[in-house]
């Protein structure tokens, strides 16, 4: 079956693992004209999150399936399920590997391998203490997950696993399989699992509102963008948290109960009854991680995942062999989509060669013609087979509506199914297509791809929506409605316009920090030009600051570098002290407006990239400014750059975190203030190991392997103290020295160090970037970073098609992450660059100038601010390469001056009428 | 006959000279050869690791290197301090070896065995369950291990710390009904037994109330300082805690001794503080 | 219980973790508090600190606090916090080291501590004979506790002379110890670890 | 008045509704068959106009179904249908239809069985109405 899909003469990558990390580095490498080899042990495509119910923060599973489905049928991918990696050999460029799979061993070759070998659940099964084996009603997060979702075994209200009675009182225990180092535990933080504890809490509570849910917890890490909101929602809706590491679960006598015993937060010990008990249970690598490894010569971190350098985010030691996902260490989905992404383009920037998808294929023009109708059957194996029994009779009806030539049944058993249709429709000469499935969302693209290839315009399309029907004889009635109905809403159907614009193969780059550098770079790597505009009068941004990556890697050597990279690099130009003041239109055509030495000079450009980065507040608190000895976290590592001895004779460190953030004005986590903290701690325990550093700290969230470096803080002996937001540490000067009052939650008592100096973990806020949001037509969230794509899985791509984000200016990061971001915008940029052509316009809103009263309504309406009043004109324009054809200023405008032609009023007023019976021919 | 080395500990030749005769006497039975560590010394018990660390280790060592000299590859211990800290020795003597090849050389390869993991080797076990002549029908039981087996498993090589089962599989072998609760390993505070009985009763009161809570009418153990706890003051723990005692404390191989038909097995049994006749005369046993 | 709002000027003393790992090879600073231990020990109703407030008292160096506690003679050596705490700290362990610490530096006397007596005269009977001596044993901790006067008082001591009779009728009270052949090597071992010295805590024996 | 099938037609978002009906599908749910489906792109692109055409039509009843109003992907699309069902609810008493004619629902793009359970207690509050009065 996969074997229809031959490779093309193209770049080859061989994607091992399809979950969400393989589903879209696939993707992405098909898009831009790879040829893909995805290679999947289970019998389907999906990974972990097709196990889970919902996803934090923001649900997007069906996107994920919707993915998965789209790879099975691309052109550009075979999908090898119930396959493994027998064997590879070779080297970059040049890959030798076998692949085993059901019908036995076949050869391939790769330019590139990307490793997308995931994660696993912790299996608390050894362990003992939890009692999992023993008791029924202790189960695994994962089994929660699957009891609470809709097409699980109990229609999305979990039960109980003991008598099938809705939960009453449910605890989750945190870190079980983590953070620990006693028993066949990880070292590690598995950096999902605060997160969705609280997103499976509150989804409880959702189905099951009477249920009580606690949250046994360390450390709650919630450090993502957004996470912390969830988090103190889920408290709002009622979601208990307590600050305590369960050690063992009992069984309540005579019941099924379970019994936790721990100590509150006051010293009490509680004894309560719950009845069921979810451990949230780490993630570890792929069991087979280590033997593909070492056959491609792959070295392994401590951990066991693929070790990275953090300067070079999602690759390997080995040249042309790339990694992302949770096989590169816990990760999240949004992380895993990050790196996929990334991944993905190094992969390509690794295999050029890649020529551009250059024809567009040239329409049929139909205007002339008699409206010819095909309708296709697409039936997907999964149906009941008494709908078997309708469609024959179902296909002789739609055989007797006028203006239908030809109905035929597609079964979609193999992915050159579609290949078959296009040339199915060019034979037949029809010039509409009603297509009916069970998946329409999810076929589009591929039918318009196939219409598109049979010449045809695809906006000559209608679908039938066969889901949720039933099968009884019935069900014919409305088939035959739906039949007709869509039918006649074919032939009204006229083409749309679609504008060919040729593409600018061109970026702008706005902000010269680490990742517009690197953003730049990597797509200078193949061969786009670059303009890299840079506000301040060098490039660097806020990098110049931090002295080292978590691992203790140094900065400024790799800052240094880059900055001589890109001044370098022939295909960039650099422009600082410059500022872009203006933009106009859309994906693959922006003409912006820069001012650089006084001068405004436009630049064209099919993309840009906005990175314009971060910096960290000055705090009103703990004496800042007060005394020279208290910094902020940058000032004091600048200080400690210059002079890296600069506080060595000091006998007392104090660092004070979330200074701002976490705060009710500022709801967000600084996601890497904590292991900024714990280096710095260890950095100055090494330059003196007789100072005395303490660390105040609300949560420690040092997550993922960063758990190993504070463990190796706390070995050096830094003394770490935690504080509640309602009993901050108290700063104070006294005869001119510093001094700290904290009050320890252990011993309940207060203590007062005498420190040197201070360092503030300030919040991280976002450069101001307002103006250029209203340029690019993209937005901000509260917290003033931009907002990516709500169509979600696509965490670097603004909510307009041909604006990209990296770095700091979507939320706080490190170093590593904010790399990883740009390489990924770099690969989610080249699929629009790769093709010579756009077509602009379809399914959009058009203004009719006549019309149009200029009452602004529309330009107050659209969620993406695209209508705008043409001054010269005096009428409302709404441009056909941004609009996003919601359809809302339709609806909306009081003059009815906006038209929406592929779904018009007229079609709605008929289709209501066809579909309660009337013959309205 | 399979022959194995027998440490028995000092509480074997005093007060639990009941566990002592019923250990021999079922091993007599099984064909199993005790072989008695010549010259065995102390292991220290809670007093030396309490006040001594040094001591705490030289002493079960000095123990596992005559074993070693006697040619033992096997050692068993039925205290479950002995075996704890032969276990911590075995553990110690190793490191030390390891960091420094001159001392042992060869290291300790005598292997400790807690009592309870010997009788489950499977070929034991089979012929346990193959002699039993007389099914353990109508006791109602609960295994207590105690802690010191058990824990911690870095030192004891336990596979199952929070919940052992291998008593349980023992007893229910026998024929008697083995009841799951949640105490097996809880402590019942055996290092304060002389000095500190406020804190035993409290600890042993909770492993009664449950015990019965659970259905209990006897208790099993494996460890003479567990079956003191919880067989010698049970007067005092019924009125402190308002139980209904008293309830029979077995050792497992009193037990075993009794379903194999051992015709002494009452007699070990007689020398208990808490006499089982009437709940075995109730079973008709 | 001492005035636990009274702020400590902390003057952590890093040297006692040091030491306390160099003796007994145990690394308390790894503590990250996430309360396993205490939640799980089954003595704290009657401990003053809590396992986790031993540990985070002896990071801060605040060894003579903890000394002098009555928890390190409540805990009864069950190790289930050992077993169980996620840093693999041996806090059983520590209670351990901190006994050994107050009998070395003779911050305990068997009169006021019984179970400090009860240890005591064990240690000493093993010393004797290289094996104990039960019988003897518990009559040497009475007189030398004191722990009779206390049980005359409150009418114990009747309960456990008939305690005694029982055993002994019982055939589980011999009325003559036995002892080891080799007691020149147990002198030996006996006297390399000298029992109420400082340095009782060099490198350990292991 | 025991045979009245109440014929209804819901007007579903391409989003959220859409995927709670691919769940439907997944979980083998069928809607009842009075029930007849047209898409929108976004549930903002609804007008009033579609809601009264339909009971003109000669729907005993029009539902929306569109996404929960905090997971929109055109961000306020559905609380801009909201206020159209207010507002057509407003007008119909005047023309003797009852308000309850017409309703909205939210929608979670993972729960199919709240797909069909909308569509159900539409039919189940229409078929307690009685045929549309607009008919006839
Ligand atoms: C209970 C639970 C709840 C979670 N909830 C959330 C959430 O709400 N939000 C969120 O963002 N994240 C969540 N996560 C984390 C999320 O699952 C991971 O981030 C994500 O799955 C990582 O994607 P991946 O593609 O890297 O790995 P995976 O999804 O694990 O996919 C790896 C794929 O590779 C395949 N594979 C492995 N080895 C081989 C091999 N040798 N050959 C071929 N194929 C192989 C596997 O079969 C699998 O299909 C959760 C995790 C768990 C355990
Ligand atoms: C206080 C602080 C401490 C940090 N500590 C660490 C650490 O210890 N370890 C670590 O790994 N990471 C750390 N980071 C994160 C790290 O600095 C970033 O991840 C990395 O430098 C990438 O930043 P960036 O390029 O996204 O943004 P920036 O470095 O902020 O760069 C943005 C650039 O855009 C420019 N710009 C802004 N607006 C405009 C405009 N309108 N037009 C043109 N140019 C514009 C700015 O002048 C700046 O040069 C820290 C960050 C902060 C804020
Ligand atoms: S702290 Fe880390 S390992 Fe523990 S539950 Fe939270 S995310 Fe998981
Ligand atoms: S210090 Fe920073 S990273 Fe840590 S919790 Fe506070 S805001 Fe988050
Ligand atoms: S809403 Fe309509 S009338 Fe008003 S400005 Fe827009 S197009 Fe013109
Ligand atoms: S159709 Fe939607 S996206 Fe397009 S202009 Fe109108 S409101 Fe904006
Ligand atoms: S632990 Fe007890 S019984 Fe075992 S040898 Fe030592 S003193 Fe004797
Ligand atoms: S060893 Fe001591 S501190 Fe630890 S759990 Fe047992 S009694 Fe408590
Ligand atoms: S269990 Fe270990 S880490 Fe946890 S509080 Fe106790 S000593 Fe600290
Ligand atoms: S805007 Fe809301 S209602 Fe409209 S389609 Fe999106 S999600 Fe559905």
């Amino acid at each position: 079956m996969t074997e229809t899909k031959e490779k093309k003469n193209k770049g080859n990558v061989l994607v091992v693992g399809g979950g969400v990390a393989g589903l879209n580095a696939a993707l992405d490498l098909a898009a831009q004209g790879y040829h893909v080899d995805l290679v999947e042990k289970e019998s389907d495509l999906g990974g972990t999150v097709a196990k889970l119910h919902r996803l934090y923060p923001l649900c997007s599973c069906c996107k994920a399936a919707n993915r998965a489905t789209l790879c099975k049928m691309h052109p550009n991918i075979r999908a090898w399920t119930k396959s493994s990696v027998a064997r590879i050999s070779g080297q970059a460029g040049a890959f030798q590997a076998v692949i085993a799979g059901p019908t036995g061993e076949t050869p391939i070759e790769a330019d590139a391998v990307i490793l997308a070998m995931g994660v696993e659940p912790f299996n608390p099964q050894a362990y003992d203490t939890y009692a999992y084996a023993a008791y029924e009603n202790v189960i695994s997060s994962i089994e929660l997950e699957w009891l609470q979702k809709p097409v699980g075994p109990f229609q999305g209200v979990p039960k109980r696993p003991s008598d099938g009675q809705p939960p009453k009182k449910v605890a989750w225990l945190q870190c079980v399989g983590s953070r620990e180092i006693n028993k066949c535990d990880a070292p590690y933080c598995s950096s999902v699992c605060c997160m969705y504890a609280l997103k499976e809490a509150v989804q409880l509570k959702d189905a099951l509102p009477e249920a009580e849910t606690t949250i046994f917890f360390m450390d709650m890490r919630t450090h993502g963008k957004g996470y912390e909101k969830y988090f103190e929602d889920a408290k709002q809706k009622g979601v208990r948290l307590v600050r305590s590491r369960i050690h063992s679960i009992e069984k309540a006598a005579g019941t099924e109960d379970l019994v936790l015993e721990y100590v509150d937060e006051n010293g009490a010990k509680q004894v309560e009854t719950f009845d069921l008990v979810v451990l949230s249970v780490g993630l570890r690598p792929s069991a087979e991680l280590e033997e593909l490894a070492k056959m491609l010569g792959v070295t392994l971190s401590e951990d066991h995942y693929v070790a990275v350098d953090n300067f070079k985010p999602c690759e390997t030691n080995v040249a042309g062999v790339f990694v992302c996902g949770g096989a590169t260490g816990p990760r999240d989905v949004h992380q895993s989509v990050v790196e996929a992404g990334a991944a993905a383009a190094k992969a390509a920037a690794w295999t050029k060669g890649v020529s551009g998808n250059g024809a567009v294929a040239e329409f049929r023009d139909v205007s002339g013609e008699a409206p010819s109708v095909g309708v296709v059957l697409s039936l997907c194996p999964s149906k009941l087979p008494e709908f078997e029994a309708l469609i024959d009779p179902l296909a002789a009806f739609v055989k007797t509506l006028p203006g239908v030539t030809f109905v035929e049944r597609l079964d979609l058993l193999d992915s050159a199914a579609f290949g078959r249709l296009s040339q199915r429709l060019q034979a037949a000469g029809v010039n509409r297509l009603v297509y009916a499935s069970c998946t329409p969302l999810m076929h589009q693209e591929l039918v318009e791809s196939a219409m598109k290839e049979a010449g045809l315009n695809p906006s000559l399309y209608e679908f039938v929506d066969l889901r949720a029907l039933g099968s009884t004889p019935v069900e014919m009635n409305r088939l035959q409605d739906l039949f007709r109905t869509a039918v006649l809403k074919a032939r009204m159907l006229e083409p749309l316009n679609y504008a060919k614009v040729p593409v600018k193969k061109s970026a702008l780059v706005i902000g010269g920090g680490l990742a517009g550098m690197q953003a730049a770079l990597a797509l200078a790597e193949m061969d786009v030009p670059v303009t890299l505009v840079e506000k301040k009068d060098r490039l660097g941004g806020h990098a110049h600051k931090v002295r080292s990556a978590w691992k203790g890697e140094s900065v400024q050597d790799f800052l240094k570098s880059t900055i001589d990279k890109v001044t370098q690099h022939p295909k960039i130009t650099v422009l600082t002290s410059a500022e872009v003041v203006g933009a106009r239109g859309f994906a693959g055509n922006y003409i912006s407006t820069v001012r650089h030495n006084g001068q405004k000079k436009e630049i064209e450009h099919g993309v840009v990239v906005l990175a314009t980065g971060a910096h960290s507040i000055k705090p009103d608190e703990y004496a800042y400014g007060k005394h020279p000895e208290i910094y902020r976290w940058s000032d004091f590592t600048k200080k400690l750059i210059d002079d890296p001895a600069a506080f060595k004779s000091a006998q007392c460190a104090v660092f004070i975190q979330c200074v701002g953030s976490r705060e009710p004005q500022r709801p967000y986590c600084s996601r890497l203030c904590c292991t900024f903290a714990v280096r710095s701690a260890i950095d100055l325990k090494t330059l003196n190991p007789d100072m005395d550093v303490y660390v105040l700290y609300r949560e420690v969230r040092t997550f993922g392997e960063r758990e190993r470096i504070y463990k190796e803080a706390r070995e050096k002996g830094v003394f770490f103290i935690r504080f509640d937001l309602d009993s901050k540490p108290q700063v104070s000067i006294e005869d001119g020295r510093l001094k700290v009052v904290v009050t320890d939650p252990i011993l309940g008592r207060p203590l007062a160090l005498s420190p040197d100096f201070i360092s503030l973990q300030t919040a991280i806020i976002p450069a101001e970037a307002a103006d250029l949001a209203a340029f690019y037509k993209v937005s901000l969230n509260e917290d003033g970073f931009f907002a990516e794509s709500p169509a979600k899985m696509r965490p670097v791509d603004g909510e307009t098609e041909g604006v990209f984000f990296a770095g700091l200016a979507l939320a706080p990061k490190p170093v590593e992450e904010s790399l990883a971001e740009a390489w990924a915008v770099a690969g989610r940029a080249m699929r629009l660059l790769r093709q010579d052509v756009m077509l602009v316009g379809g399914a959009v809103a058009e203004v009719d100038p006549d019309k149009c009263a200029v009452c602004l309504t529309c330009v107050r309406t659209c969620p993406f601010h695209i209508p705008f009043i043409d001054s010269p004109q005096g009428h409302a324009f709404i441009d056909p390469g941004l609009c996003q054809g919601c359809g809302m200023c339709v609806s909306e405008c009081p003059g009815k001056a906006i038209s929406y032609r592929r779904l018009s009023d007229d079609h709605i007023a008929v289709m209501a009428l066809s579909l309660l019976g009337s013959d309205v021919n | 006959m399979p022959t194995v080395g027998y440490y028995p500990g000092c509480s074997l030749e005093g007060t639990a000279r009941d566990y002592a005769d019923s250990i021999q006497g079922v091993c007599r039975k099984l064909g199993i050869e005790l072989v008695e560590l010549e010259d065995w010394s102390c292991c220290g018990a809670t007093a030396a690791h309490s006040l001594d660390h040094e001591l705490a280790i030289a002493l079960p060592a000095r123990n596992l290197i005559l074993a070693q000299q006697q040619g033992l590859e096997d050692l068993t211990a039925p205290c479950a301090l002995c075996f704890n800290r032969l276990k911590t020795a075995e553990k110690a003597l190793k490191k030390k070896a390891s960091e420094d090849p001159s001392t042992t050389p060869e290291g300790i390869q005598v292997r400790v065995w807690d009592l309870v993991e010997y009788f489950s080797r499977p070929e034991i076990l089979d012929k346990i369950e193959r002699g039993i002549v007389r099914p353990l029908q109508g006791l109602r039981a609960v295994c207590y291990y105690g802690c010191m087996v058990n824990r911690p498993p870095k030192v004891t090589d336990a596979r199952a710390w929070e919940n052992p089962t291998d008593m349980d599989r023992l007893v229910q072998t026998l024929g008697a009904t083995v009841l799951d609760w949640p105490y097996k390993t809880d402590c019942c505070g055996a290092s304060h037994a002389v000095a500190r009985p406020d804190l035993v009763t409290a600890l042993v009161g909770k492993l009664f109330r449950r015990a019965l809570d659970q259905g209990a009418n006897c208790m099993v153990v494996s460890c003479q300082m567990c079956h003191a706890n919880l067989d010698l003051y049970q007067k005092r723990i019924a009125q402190e805690h308002q139980l209904p005692l008293p309830v029979p404390i077995f050792y497992f191989t009193d037990l075993i001794g009794l379903a194999l038909g051992e015709r002494s097995a009452l007699n070990w049994m007689k020398r208990h503080m808490v006499d089982p006749e009437p709940l075995l005369a109730s079973a008709g046993l | 219980m001492e005035d636990r709002a009274e702020v400590v000027f902390l003057e952590p003393d890093y040297d006692v973790t040091g030491k306390i790992r160099a003796l007994s090879g145990i690394s308390p600073e790894l503590c990250y508090q996430c309360r396993k231990c205490t939640s799980g020990c089954p003595l704290t109703f009657a401990m003053d600190y809590y396992p986790d407030q031993i540990v985070r008292y002896l990071l801060l160096g605040l060894e003579e606090k903890v000394l002098s506690s009555a928890t390190v003679w409540v805990c009864s050596a069950c190790e289930t916090c050992t077993t169980r705490c996620p840093n693999e700290i041996d806090i059983a362990g520590l209670m351990d080291y901190l006994k050994q610490q107050a009998h070395a530096r003779g911050l305990v006397r068997p009169k006021e501590n019984l179970s400090y007596a009860f240890h005591k005269a064990f240690l000493d009977d093993i010393g004797r004979r290289g094996r104990v001596f039960e019988t003897g044993l518990l009559q040497r901790y009475m007189l030398s506790s004191g722990a009779w006067k206390a049980k005359l008082s409150d009418g114990t001591l009747w309960e456990e002379i008939r305690l005694g009779l029982a055993l002994f009728r019982r055939g589980r009270l011999p009325l003559r110890p036995r002892g080891i052949r080799d007691t020149h090597e147990l002198r030996r071992l006996f006297e390399k670890a000298p029992v109420s010295s400082e340095n009782t805590t060099q490198s350990s024996a292991s | 008045m025991s045979t009245f099938e109440p014929q209804i037609i819901g007007y579903c978002c391409a989003n959220c509704a859409s995927s709670a009906a691919q769940i439907a599908e997944k979980m083998g749910l069928s809607l009842p068959e009075n029930v007849k489906v047209i898409q929108l792109p976004c549930t903002g692109r609804l007008d009033s106009l579609h809601l009264l055409k339909a009971l003109e039509a000669g729907a005993d009843g029009v539902y929306v179904a569109g996404c929960q109003p905090d997971s929109c992907q055109f961000k306020h699309g559905v609380e801009k249908a909201q206020k159209k069902v207010k507002y057509v609810q407003t007008l119909l008493p005047a023309l003797g239809v009852e308000p309850d004619r017409v309703a909205l629902f939210h929608m979670m793009a993972g729960k199919g069985q709240q797909f069909v359970d909308a569509a159900s207690a539409m039919v189940e509050k229409i078929r307690a109405l009685g045929p549309s009065p607009l008919k006839d």
